[in-house]
């Protein structure tokens, strides 16, 4: 198993090989149809050690972080943390931000309150 | 101390209830659920078997460790030996640690036969924390000794 | 009665209601909120990383403080809610991170996570009791048609947060029928409105929350209550066409307790 | 001096492939006792046990050590292999290096090592060993079936059919069991009670066969052969000799809205009732809970109704002790209970149900007659949906970890039946996999999609939304195509796990008899006795023992009673020889071990002491070796040392100690 991989399942805590493809997350998760790689789909990119592909996928932006997958999985494999991990190696290791602090302005609204821009510091940057 | 490769490697006696615990052994070994060979167990027909005498015996001839395995309480074969056990053994452990056998050397543990699985993490746990204290040298009898 | 009082960034500034309608609120119901001096932010967001300790480390201050208190630590906003019970957790459940934690953190007594933590409805539920607040209600709002939007953050995970049932909840329903209103249930209030992605792909979160109106709105709510600021705005900026007014539990508990002329 | 032939086993490369087995042999040979190392392929094998059988008479061996598999596996073989070589059977020791040694390690040293460890304390011990001979006790020839469902009948029908008396205890006013719930049954459609009815009247009418209905054991002693059991047969209000059987209580029974758990709580059932129309024995019982007799003393027109006098107020609860040889376990399975998965919406919508509730409505017998309606609105629903494994093979705290074996087939039937009856209906199936191992199961399946066009999806469902027109969004994955997708259904059936019986837990305890992780009892061996609780005397007949569909339950069923008609068979049985020992001279009659015995088979008596110095008449420990069961706690506590257990003696203990800690 390739470092990168070694390490999401370190960060998430998750073990992959618990996953009986069973699609619960998939069928749970809100963001299903904006994302590229499905969430059932991450286990096998981590198995298969593709972390590449995982790393560039759309879907590491698109996760909301909601938890139904992880609240519902019947294996305890929680694709959730496994995406998350996969976003942090990106923030970690790449500087792969997906948030710049010269785009904020121009995404701002008077309404917004301080916890989105808080809650996507975080989700988006390292 | 008993090094192999700059390694301690603790002398581990295991008591087994014949009906519980020496099956989740058995089910531990044809699952191939491996833990340490410091390991050794004894066959006896009830945790309520096991005569404090027996552990005292294993500490003086030089174990670094005893562990006694029964069934889960409420699952005794014979309705109430691991309760005998359990008592038994809370007493001669407290006493234990007074001279001085750490409690970390001593433990019972519940396992049925179904349970292969815990059989196999209660030895690698109790194999570490005997590791971590190492060699037993409180009790050894001398001249037992090389 | 006393509570550690955690109010977290936005109850400063976008949600000044939310927060002053749960002090008045409270005030009438019994309890005081004691503000924890120099708290920090959250972050918003739990972080997930089983590595991560230094964003955990505002939680615990807050958490530490608490108990240093002897008192029960209560938050308001969804999110902080999440973030403080799920480090809560991990100082009292997780060696590894609590470890850690207390090493940077330096205490004269280490934190193990004694702190309680509690969301203002859970004071509300398991403190003071729904047919207590119901006796205490002046302008019942009877009548009234309310959904619950409970997000995700509130609910889940289930087994750390123990707030309520994770996929058919009732805490907020049940404090809809103390107020004198008529709850409406309906299966999406635990659905995502689309949280933080909204700063960036607003058309996801038009969907979420179009969803969202939809299912309370054939359900026959006529409006929604929430405990959380982002949940709030969200629904807010939603162009849903069955879109529905949105608010803050506690105005409705300020009206219904009649102290929301007094905030 | 004993003279010890050490016999280890290759078990083909089992052990050997680990385990330096010549060096082993090589290494033992000089153990104070031992004149004879050998080592060879299969020991238990018809040559390998001749081997041991010629070294015993070359040799002249009172002893054997066999260093092989678990003394659980072939400890039986080799002790009556000692016997055919003419020694005393119980002079023979196991070492376990298979499991406990070959299995699990994989350094061959470090395996060797601890094989010749283990080799040692088999020795050590055998040097301490003595002729034991085995006792006998008697068989009570009458066997007792706890649980009157498919299983329980089936056993009983079998053994008493072999001419021995049969007890069924059931709890419910009724026998019939799950199997009694269900409108057809996999894979040939059969109508189930067409099938099971007449296998209730047999029992029922059986000579040999004694009904307790509305009845729990409620307390069991003694062992295999002579068990004493207690049964709690519970007031049924309706005396049994009188009552006719014609009903007219029932219709005028004022309480009618006690929820019917038969019918899965669909519907209702009045105060006084049987579960069932077709119910063996058909007696109604009171249920005293929410009768208005009961409650508020007013009331009693069943008894005013009742022409034959039967009702009867004043009746008391019963408890009858019988003496059984042999006990077979039979208590069946429920579903789970569904409150951990409201994402399906269970509690939120009266036309989210599981498929048991699914049997009931589609059952001529049941609340709807037979018709196929949504329970909310009664309306006929077109678009169905089935979610399968609810519950199992989960390993979070939500479910179980099993498969539950039945439900990929019943959902078939169930979606064949619907596609049959009411072709309009779309029935789409959410699965995982289906599994359809079994006789003419997975044609049955095929038969579904390709005959009947159920819509089968790849995939699960995460959350199903009720909506105000009374229809459901069921929103799942279609795996395959890779999509989420909302499917607008009027029904969801969900394929709830199924789970023993909750009083399992109790019966085990009373028995004694060993249980799983999940509440299943466990065999006395997985493969070889799998209808046998490792507990002597004990049976297993059904799901009792794990998920299992009708036909798998009736052959097993089957085969406990072919394994209980074997025991009863017998006149004697032979008795553990492993007993308690007294020796007189350190007794002092000071009672700890009668206190701890939980057999009662140590009493005290005044014996003439003679030793040295001794020479009185004084009160002494008699172990009475007939209910001895060989546990050994009275050894453990005798503060004097006096009390010994035989074949596993203080000194024999303490040798094996010695030599794995030398």
């Amino acid at each position: 198993m390739s470092r990168d991989a070694e390490m999401i399942r370190e960060i998430s805590g998750c073990d992959p090989y618990r996953c009986m493809k069973c699609g619960k997350c998939s069928a749970s998760c809100p963001s299903f149809n904006e994302m590229d790689i499905k969430p059932h789909q991450f286990v096998s990119y981590v198995l298969r050690d593709d972390i590449e592909s995982l790393v560039n996928s759309k879907s590491l932006w698109k996760c909301l972080s909601c938890f139904a997958c992880v609240e519902r999985c019947p294996r305890d494999v929680k694709p959730g943390k496994l995406i998350d991990a996969a976003r942090q190696i990106v923030e970690r290791q790449q500087g792969g931000d997906y948030l710049k602090a010269d785009e904020i302005p121009e995404l701002l609204d008077p309404d917004m309150p301080q916890q989105l821009l808080v809650s996507a510091f975080r989700r988006y940057r390292r | 101390m008993p090094m192999i490769n700059g390694e301690f490697r603790p002398k581990i006696v295991a008591f087994c209830c014949n009906w519980c615990s020496y099956g989740g052994a058995d089910l531990a070994g044809s699952s191939r659920l491996s833990y340490p060979a410091d390991v050794k167990i004894i066959r006896v027909p009830c945790s309520g078997r096991v005569n404090p005498m027996f552990i005292l015996r294993a500490f003086e001839r030089g174990a670094d460790g005893v562990i006694i395995c029964g069934c889960h309480p409420g699952d005794c074969h014979y309705s109430t030996g691991n309760y005998y056990a359990r008592r038994r053994m809370t007493l001669l452990f407290s006493m234990l640690e007074y001279i001085g056998i750490e409690n970390g050397r001593t433990r019972v543990e519940w396992v049925s036969a179904a349970e292969g699985v815990k059989f196999q993490a209660t030895m690698n746990e109790f194999v570490e924390k005997v590791k971590s204290l190492g060699e037993n040298v409180r009790l050894g009898d001398l001249r037992c000794k090389d | 009665m006393k509570y550690s009082y955690y109010p977290g960034c936005t109850l400063k500034n976008k949600a000044q209601d939310l927060d002053r309608y749960a002090r008045a609120s409270a005030l009438k119901l019994g309890f005081e909120l004691e503000e924890i001096p120099d708290w920090q932010c959250c972050g918003g967001v739990y972080p997930l990383g089983s590595d991560e300790i230094a964003s955990k480390l505002a939680s615990v201050r807050a958490l530490n403080y608490a108990k240093e208190q002897g008192q029960d630590l209560i938050t308001l906003c969804s999110a902080c809610h999440h973030v403080l019970k799920r480090v809560n957790d991990d100082m009292k459940n997780v060696q590894d991170i609590s470890d850690r934690a207390n090493n940077y953190m330096k205490l004269d007594e280490p934190y193990r996570g004694e702190t309680k933590v509690l969301h203002f409805l859970e004071v509300i539920r398991d403190v003071i009791g729904f047919d207590e607040l119901k006796k205490m209600v002046v302008n019942p709002l009877t009548g009234k048609k309310i959904g619950a939007y409970y997000g995700c953050l509130t609910l889940r995970p289930g087994k750390i947060l123990e707030f309520d049932n994770p996929e058919n909840p009732k805490i907020m329903e049940d404090f809809i029928r103390a107020i004198g209103a008529e709850p409406v249930i309906y299966a999406n209030r635990n659905e995502c409105c689309g949280g933080y992605i909204s700063l960036k792909e607003g058309e996801m979160a038009q969907d979420r929350t179009k969803k969202i109106f939809d299912n309370c709105t054939d359900m026959g709510a006529e409006m929604l209550i929430t405990a959380c600021p982002l949940c709030r705005y969200n629904l807010n900026k939603s162009e849903a066409d069955s879109k529905i007014p949105v608010y803050y539990f506690t105005e409705l508990l300020a009206e219904a307790l009649g102290v929301k002329e007094d905030c | 001096m004993q003279r010890i032939g050490v016999f280890v086993c290759h078990c083909g490369t089992n052990i050997a492939a680990t385990v330096d087995v010549k060096k082993v042999a090589e290494l033992v040979r000089f153990e104070p006792g031992v004149v004879h190392a050998e080592d060879y392929t299969y020991m238990c094998s018809e040559v390998g046990q001749q081997r041991i059988i010629d070294t015993v008479k070359e040799k002249n061996l009172t002893g054997i050590v066999v260093c092989s598999c678990s003394p659980r596996m072939h400890e039986a073989t080799f002790r009556k292999c000692a016997e055919k070589a003419g020694i005393n059977p119980y002079m023979v020791e196991i070492a376990n290096i298979r499991e406990h040694c070959s299995w699990i390690h994989k350094d061959m040293e470090e395996a060797t090592e601890k094989a010749v460890i283990l080799a040692r304390a088999a020795i050590a011990k055998v040097n301490l060993n003595a002729p034991l001979q085995e006792g006998e006790s008697p068989v009570t020839k009458r066997a007792l079936v706890i649980g009157g469902g498919i299983a329980g009948i089936q056993t009983a029908i079998d053994i008493a059919e072999a001419g021995y008396p049969v007890d069924i205890v059931e709890k419910t006013p009724s026998i019939g069991g799950r199997m009694s719930q269900l409108d057809k049954t996999f894979p040939t459609l059969d109508c189930s009670s067409c099938i099971l009815t007449p296998k209730m009247v047999e029992a029922s009418a059986h000579p040999l066969i004694t009904l307790h209905t509305y009845s729990e054991v409620e307390n069991v002693s003694g062992f295999v052969g002579n068990f004493e059991v207690d049964i709690r047969k519970k007031a049924r209000s309706v005396n049994m000799d009188k009552c006719t059987g014609c009903g007219v209580c029932m219709t005028k029974c004022p309480m009618k809205k006690v929820p019917s758990e038969f019918n899965r709580n669909l519907n209702t059932r009045t105060a006084i009732y049987t579960p069932f129309a077709q119910a063996v024995p058909n007696v109604p019982v009171i249920d005293r809970e929410n009768c208005m007799y009961f409650k508020t003393g007013k009331c009693g027109v069943c008894s005013k109704v009742c022409q034959a006098g039967a009702v009867d107020y004043e009746q008391q609860d019963e408890i009858i002790t019988e003496k059984y040889g042999a006990i077979v376990v039979a208590t069946g399975f429920d579903m789970i209970k569904l409150d951990k998965f409201d994402e399906y919406a269970y509690s939120q919508s009266a036309d989210v149900i599981t498929s048991l509730e699914l049997e009931r409505i589609m059952n001529a017998a049941g609340p709807t007659s037979g018709h196929l309606e949504r329970i909310s609105d009664g309306k006929a629903p077109k678009n169905i949906v089935f979610i399968q494994c609810v519950g199992s093979r989960c390993n979070d705290h939500r479910g179980k970890p099993y498969c539950s074996k039945i439900c990929c087939m019943y959902t078939a039937k169930h979606a064949m039946l619907i596609r049959d009856k009411y072709p309009d209906t779309n029935v789409t199936v959410f699965y995982i996999d289906v599994r359809t191992p079994g006789k003419n199961f997975d044609e049955f399946y095929r038969r579904a999609v390709e005959q009947y066009h159920v819509n089968y999806v790849k995939g699960q469902v995460g959350k199903v939304v009720p909506k105000a027109d009374g229809t459901l969004d069921v929103q799942g994955v279609d795996l395959l195509d890779n999509k989420q997708i909302v499917v607008n259904a009027d029904m969801v059936v969900l394929a709830a796990a199924i789970e023993p019986n909750p009083d399992i837990r109790k019966i085990a305890t009373m028995l004694t008899a060993s249980i799983d992780t999940n509440n299943f009892l466990t065999e006395a061996h997985a493969k070889l006795r799998p209808v046998e609780s490792p507990t002597a005397g004990i049976f297993l007949s059904g799901v009792t023992q794990g998920p299992k569909d009708i036909p798998e339950t009736v052959s097993q069923a089957g085969a406990a009673a072919v394994k209980v008609i074997g025991l009863l068979a017998k006149d004697k049985l032979k008795t553990n020889p492993c007993t308690a020992k007294c020796d007189p001279i350190a007794c002092n009659g000071c009672s700890t071990c009668a206190n701890v015995c939980p057999y009662g088979a140590i009493s005290y008596e005044d014996q003439l002491v003679r030793g040295p110095g001794v020479n009185e008449t004084r009160r002494v420990a008699v172990v009475n070796t007939a209910l001895c069961q060989g546990c050994g706690a009275c050894s453990a506590s005798c503060p004097s040392g006096a009390m010994d257990l035989q074949g596993f003696s203080n000194r024999q203990l303490i040798s094996e100690v010695d030599a794995i800690c030398r």
